[in-house]
């Protein structure tokens, strides 16, 4: 990363897979037994999207049968990688665990955001001021998931505002994210039972650049005075500059991104600020379906799962610094070693 | 805050709560430009690890050769060219030999602007390829720290001006990371400083010294490597105007000084703005409580 | 089918692919394969924003709406900067192949591109960042106020970093002694201690929450739970 | 954290329109006309010189950077004409920026030279290697030109879903990669990070060290405390309640932590561009 400035998505996004290639061949029975777990597992990943596809179809392929055949030269599977591999069944598993079960009708609780309480009233105040609501959905593309989380949160915010026939803007800084968002407030109106109201001039894109972006839309703030601002997405250096004019203008500011660097300015500025992991949860939350509350279940496993890793090995790691005859330290390592590839 | 009607007009302190920010502007840019106008340049006080830095290049011995990377573009050197000035200074006086590299593209500029505005300008007597040689950028982010940590000749087949490292009296014998006595990066994010640490420093944990200079924002990113696996960190341009401080104080020099001193200069606006922010936390804590105790609105 | 089946079936596919491409040597080159076609289509993704733009705002010049006349300044900006950059005008011509136009960069200070962005462009943007440093100030004032505890710790962190950032830090508490026991008093120790125990540690319990946040919600897309990318038309 | 409404737009903002008209444009005029003086005496003074071109544009340039800088900044008295025209050329130019720099460095070696090499080869990039694998190439370039213009057909007034085969080819690749990297990046790292012995020795002297004692212990606890804080399972009730609370104090105090550090780069910034006007416009630093 090259500071939280200008970060290039483009560039960060090729740079992950690229990594992939240097990998070791290794044994080959070992790498032929793993790579028919994985495509198991990504098969069962597969199954339920399929299903779904096709409208619920009772049958699907069985796993096994989609195995590779055995390479020549590369190894079908990198051994290096098979702590991160084992950790990803982990917690794929117990969110595709915990949506079967939402799926089961058990009741599901999941405790309240205050800052998802706030949309409602917020779009509710813009109405009553005859006022508008701006939605901004961060500065980076689609290839950031903040961004599909925020176009996500997007669609309730539009639901509601159709609900209410409150005018929406939506300025984005992708042309990508501006179809993305055009469907879902398309979306949106349907589900509120006014298609008629929908148009597409209220979402448009200004800029890739930046800055570029963020004048246009402080300007829009200051001379239309929106009643509500929501924040919802990939945030960089931006994040004070739209939230102290939207304070200025007064307007009911709810802020939502995973960008550490930025949560700051907003918790200072805004009224309601959604934290990391928290937007993330909410984009479910808001769908209101019972899938996609599971998923938030299943977050909750993982976050036991990391917390009993941590609690093992810190007693462990210190067992080894009080009595270096144990051993623990070598166990602290391997499983550091194991984990961190 | 909103004014209350009824028991009476609010207080100055209460009223000042809801101040027109426009004020606030005015102070913070009046806080910036005058002390650039003015050219105000306060005492630093020098930290710890302005001095662990200081200490570290001090520490090694006379004529050694140390690896200068500038890890960073034009945006951020406003915050690091100070403090890379001032390295590149402190190295030349000490009698060190400089290695330059990047391992950011534009870093290459910063390089020879330093070689060109502060090693030439104070020690013109320094020749290229036995007192100094610029190796430039490559392509690569950790991974061409991974490759120096075993094999430099492999990664830098040549200097910037094409000549092969074999025929560089200064970089002839140069194997690896290890045979550097010190290492400097200076450093705006990824790939930087923190790289440094993971792939050179803990390759050699003992071989050579490792010093870095950040820039404020990713500051919290590498405090957790100092002092431990970094020898000495100088933290955006404080750390800067610190350094200068020490450096000047040892090696000053007669003309041209200014070069010495951007560090200082950039935190005369610092000091006051800062300041500012302090008085305005406090200002609207007392409007707050002024206000409360009259009975106004929260 | 056409409007959702298919799509659903795509994301799932270019989903599945590149997680296999990480695990899978024997995949990699899918993977990126699979990049380098998103890669074309970001940049597709600039043609479709300048029409979008061109729309937006020649429908509001020919409206004559409020504002019109920046809407013109808009447009001619952007054809200008387009002129000089597709089309290299005045670009510095190539060494290697002089005789080739559109061979020459464009980028240097002496074309015209080069130009705009060095003098329009970068101040432009610049000056929108430095913006920063008022609103710091105004949302420090504003927000800053010890109303609970919560609000107390996170003003009195910012309170103390601010002070240990100046020479201000020093000359409070720089006479304590590095090695007395009350060294912690120091603003440049406190200042450590905040960032290196307290920060640290938030900071990565709030990664690893956004981790989880990130793989729950790629899974719930890639499984085609969460279909709100998908207008019901 | 904020109380929304208190600053509402005061009387001031309503002041009589004519007179800040007239303000802004006699200051616009007022500018101007410096600058065709300035421009003028320092053409004159270098004469026909060749270099003088190059320098005059320079000097334009400058004064143009300038005016740049002060429209922008007069946004932080109010909305004026000048900063609508600066956010103006601002959305244009850099909007024109990136579609050209998406054009040369993205679609033609990328799109292009792989549809058609020889062309391109002969007109934009004589050194473009040449491929061992020509067909396949070609044959892989349609379908992100494809995609491509499925993406496109938004611009057209009907069939707006068929936009939406390309976004979910998007937003596939995109869960697929950020999938794996967070966990492995964001996930494994942090926690494997967190992972440390709860009691600290000196190196040298092997004496048990109690600050860095506290500190390991403090970080721990932060890690997990801030953990439960986004628990959303169980409401934050009793002991659950007590850690979330706990977990909001750390989050607080790396949030101010945050802010206070990042504080130092902003003014920076501001201060570089005060520099650019006093130094390379004015000249009187």
């Amino acid at each position: 990363m090259t500071g939280p400035l200008h970060q290039n998505p483009r560039e960060r996004f090729v740079r992950g897979s690229r990594s992939a290639a240097g990998a070791v061949t290794v044994a080959m029975g070992m790498a032929t037994a793993a790579a028919l777990a994985m495509s198991a597992q990504a098969l069962a990943s597969a199954v339920p999207a399929m299903q779904d596809a096709v409208g619920g179809a009772e049958t699907a392929a069985p796993a096994a049968t989609a195995a590779p055949v055995a390479p020549v030269e590369l190894a079908l599977f990198n051994m290096d990688r098979l702590g991160l591999f084992l950790a990803m069944v982990l917690i794929c598993g117990a969110v595709i665990g915990a949506i079967l079960v939402a799926r089961t009708g058990r009741p599901l609780r999941i405790r309240k955001l205050a800052a998802l309480e706030a949309v409602d009233e917020a779009v509710g105040r813009a109405t009553e001021m005859g006022r508008s609501v701006l939605f901004v959905p961060g500065i980076q593309d689609m290839t950031d998931i903040q961004t599909v989380a925020g176009v996500t949160v997007l669609g309730r915010v539009a639901r509601t505002a159709a609900e209410y026939d409150a005018r929406l803007e939506v300025p984005t800084s992708r042309s990508i994210v501006m179809t993305a968002a055009r469907e879902t407030v398309q979306a949106a109106h349907f589900a509120a039972g006014r298609p008629e109201t929908y148009n597409d001039n209220g979402i448009y894109y200004i800029t890739d650049e930046q800055f570029g972006y963020v004048a246009a839309v402080t300007g829009k703030m200051v001379r239309e005075k929106p009643a509500a601002c929501f924040y919802m997405g990939a945030f960089y250096a931006e994040s004070l500059l739209l939230a102290e004019n939207g304070n200025a203008i007064g307007a009911i500011q709810i802020a939502g991104t995973a960008e550490p660097s930025q949560l700051p300015f907003f918790v200072a500025a805004c009224d309601y600020t959604l934290i990391g992991e928290e937007f993330f949860a909410a984009s479910a939350y808001l769908s209101g379906e019972r899938d996609q509350l599971g998923s938030i279940k299943g977050q909750d496993i993982g976050k036991l799962m990391v917390a009993a890793v941590i609690v093992i090995g810190c007693a462990l790691a210190t067992v080894g610094a009080l009595f270096p005859a144990t051993g623990a330290t070598g166990a602290v390592d391997a499983l550091r070693s194991f984990l961190g590839g | 805050m909103h004014e209350h009607n009824g028991s009476g007009s609010p207080s100055f302190l209460a009223r000042l709560g809801g101040i027109d920010r426009r004020w606030i502007f005015l102070a913070m840019g009046l806080s910036i430009a005058l002390p650039i106008l003015l050219k105000l340049r306060f005492p630093e006080y020098p930290g710890p690890m302005a001095k662990a830095t200081f200490d570290a290049i001090e520490s090694v011995p006379e004529g050694s050769t140390v690896l200068v990377a500038f890890d960073y573009d034009p945006a951020s050197a406003a915050e690091l060219q100070p403090m890379a000035n001032a390295m590149v200074h402190h190295c030349a006086s000490r009698g060190h030999k400089i290695v330059f590299m990047a391992l950011w593209p534009l870093g290459r500029q910063l390089a020879d602007k330093a070689i060109e505005e502060v090693l030439l300008e104070f020690h013109p007597g320094l020749r290229y390829g036995t007192d100094y040689v610029q190796l430039g950028y490559q392509a690569g982010n950790e991974g061409v720290i991974k490759l120096m940590a075993t094999n430099v000749p492999e990664q830098y087949k040549t200097d910037t001006k094409g000549t092969p490292l074999a025929s560089l009296p200064l970089v002839a014998q140069i194997k690896s990371t290890a045979d550097f006595a010190l290492i400097a990066s200076i450093s705006a994010g990824y790939p930087g400083a923190k790289e440094w640490v993971q792939f050179a420093e803990s390759a050699n944990p003992e071989a050579f010294k490792l010093v870095c200079g950040s820039t404020g924002v990713q500051v919290s990113q590498l405090l957790p490597y100092y002092p431990k696996q970094l020898d000495g960190m100088l933290v955006a341009v404080k750390g800067a105007a610190e350094y200068e401080m020490l450096v000047e104080g040892k090696y000053p020099v007669e003309k041209n000084a200014e070069r010495l001193g951007q560090g200082r200069v950039r935190m005369g606006p610092q000091l006051v703005a800062h300041m500012l922010m302090i008085g305005l936390i406090i200002l609207g804590n007392i409007a707050m409580v002024a206000g409360r105790s009259r009975g106004g609105a929260r | 089918m056409l409007q959702r089946t298919i799509p659903i079936a795509i994301l799932s596919l270019s989903g599945i692919i590149l997680m296999l491409a990480y695990f899978s040597p024997l995949t990699t080159s899918w993977g990126e394969t699979v990049l380098g076609w998103f890669n074309v289509l970001a940049a597709v993704a600039f043609v479709l924003g300048a029409g979008n733009l061109l729309r937006v705002n020649l429908e509001r010049i020919s409206a004559q709406r409020s504002g019109w006349a920046y809407s013109a300044i808009t447009l001619v900006s952007f054809f200008a900067m387009l002129a000089f950059g597709l089309l290299k005008l005045g670009a510095v011509p190539s060494e290697k192949h002089p005789d080739k136009h559109f061979a020459g960069a464009y980028e240097g200070p002496t074309a015209p591109y080069g130009w705009m962005y060095e003098y329009v462009l970068s101040p432009l943007t610049a000056t929108m960042f430095a913006m920063l440093a008022f609103y710091v100030a105004s949302a420090a004032f504003r927000a800053f106020r010890a109303k609970n505890t919560e609000s107390i710790l996170l003003l009195g962190t910012a309170f103390i970093i601010l002070i240990a950032q100046t020479a201000a830090g020093m000359f409070l508490t720089g006479w304590i002694p590095q090695d007395s026991v009350f060294a912690f008093l120091r603003f440049d120790s406190m200042k450590i201690a905040i960032t290196e125990y307290i920060q640290t540690a938030g900071m990565r319990a709030i990664t690893i929450g956004i981790a989880l946040g990130v793989a729950a919600t790629s899974l719930r897309l890639i499984l085609g739970v969460d279909k709100s990318y998908l207008s019901k038309s | 954290m904020s109380d929304h409404g208190s600053n509402e737009p005061g009387p001031q903002v309503q002041a009589p329109r004519k007179s800040y008209r007239f303000l802004w444009l006699s200051l616009a005029v007022l500018g101007l006309s410096v600058f065709a003086l300035r421009t003028a005496s320092a053409a004159q003074a270098q004469g026909a010189d060749p270099a003088a071109a190059q320098d005059l544009w320079k000097t334009i340039g400058i004064w143009c950077a300038a005016f740049m800088t002060l429209g922008i900044l007069s946004f932080l008295y109010k909305d004026n004409p000048f900063y609508k025209v600066c956010e103006s050329i601002l959305i244009g130019v850099s909007a024109a920026y990136w579609m050209v720099n998406g054009f040369w460095s993205t679609l033609v070696p990328n799109l292009f030279a792989k549809l058609a090499p020889t062309t391109v080869r002969e007109i934009a990039l004589p050194d473009l290697p040449v491929s061992a694998t020509p067909g396949t190439d070609m044959a892989l370039a349609f379908v992100p030109l494809v995609l491509g213009f499925m993406l496109l057909w938004r611009l057209a007034p009907r069939g707006g879903w068929i936009a939406v085969w390309p976004l979910a080819f998007i937003i596939g690749t995109t869960a697929g990669m950020r999938l794996v990297a967070s966990i492995e990046a964001d996930l494994l790292a942090q926690t494997v990070a967190t992972v440390r012995p709860l009691v600290a020795f000196d190196k040298a002297t092997e004496a048990f060290d109690f600050w860095a004692t506290v500190g390991a212990v403090t970080s721990v606890a932060g890690v997990l405390s801030v953990l439960t804080y986004f628990f959303f399972s169980v409401e934050h009730k009793g002991a659950v309640g007590a850690t979330a609370r706990l977990g909001v104090w750390f989050l607080m105090i790396t949030f101010g932590s945050a802010f206070g550090l990042t504080v130092m780069g902003r003014i920076t910034l501001l201060a570089q561009r005060f520099e650019f006007l006093f130094k390379e416009w004015l000249g009187i630093v």
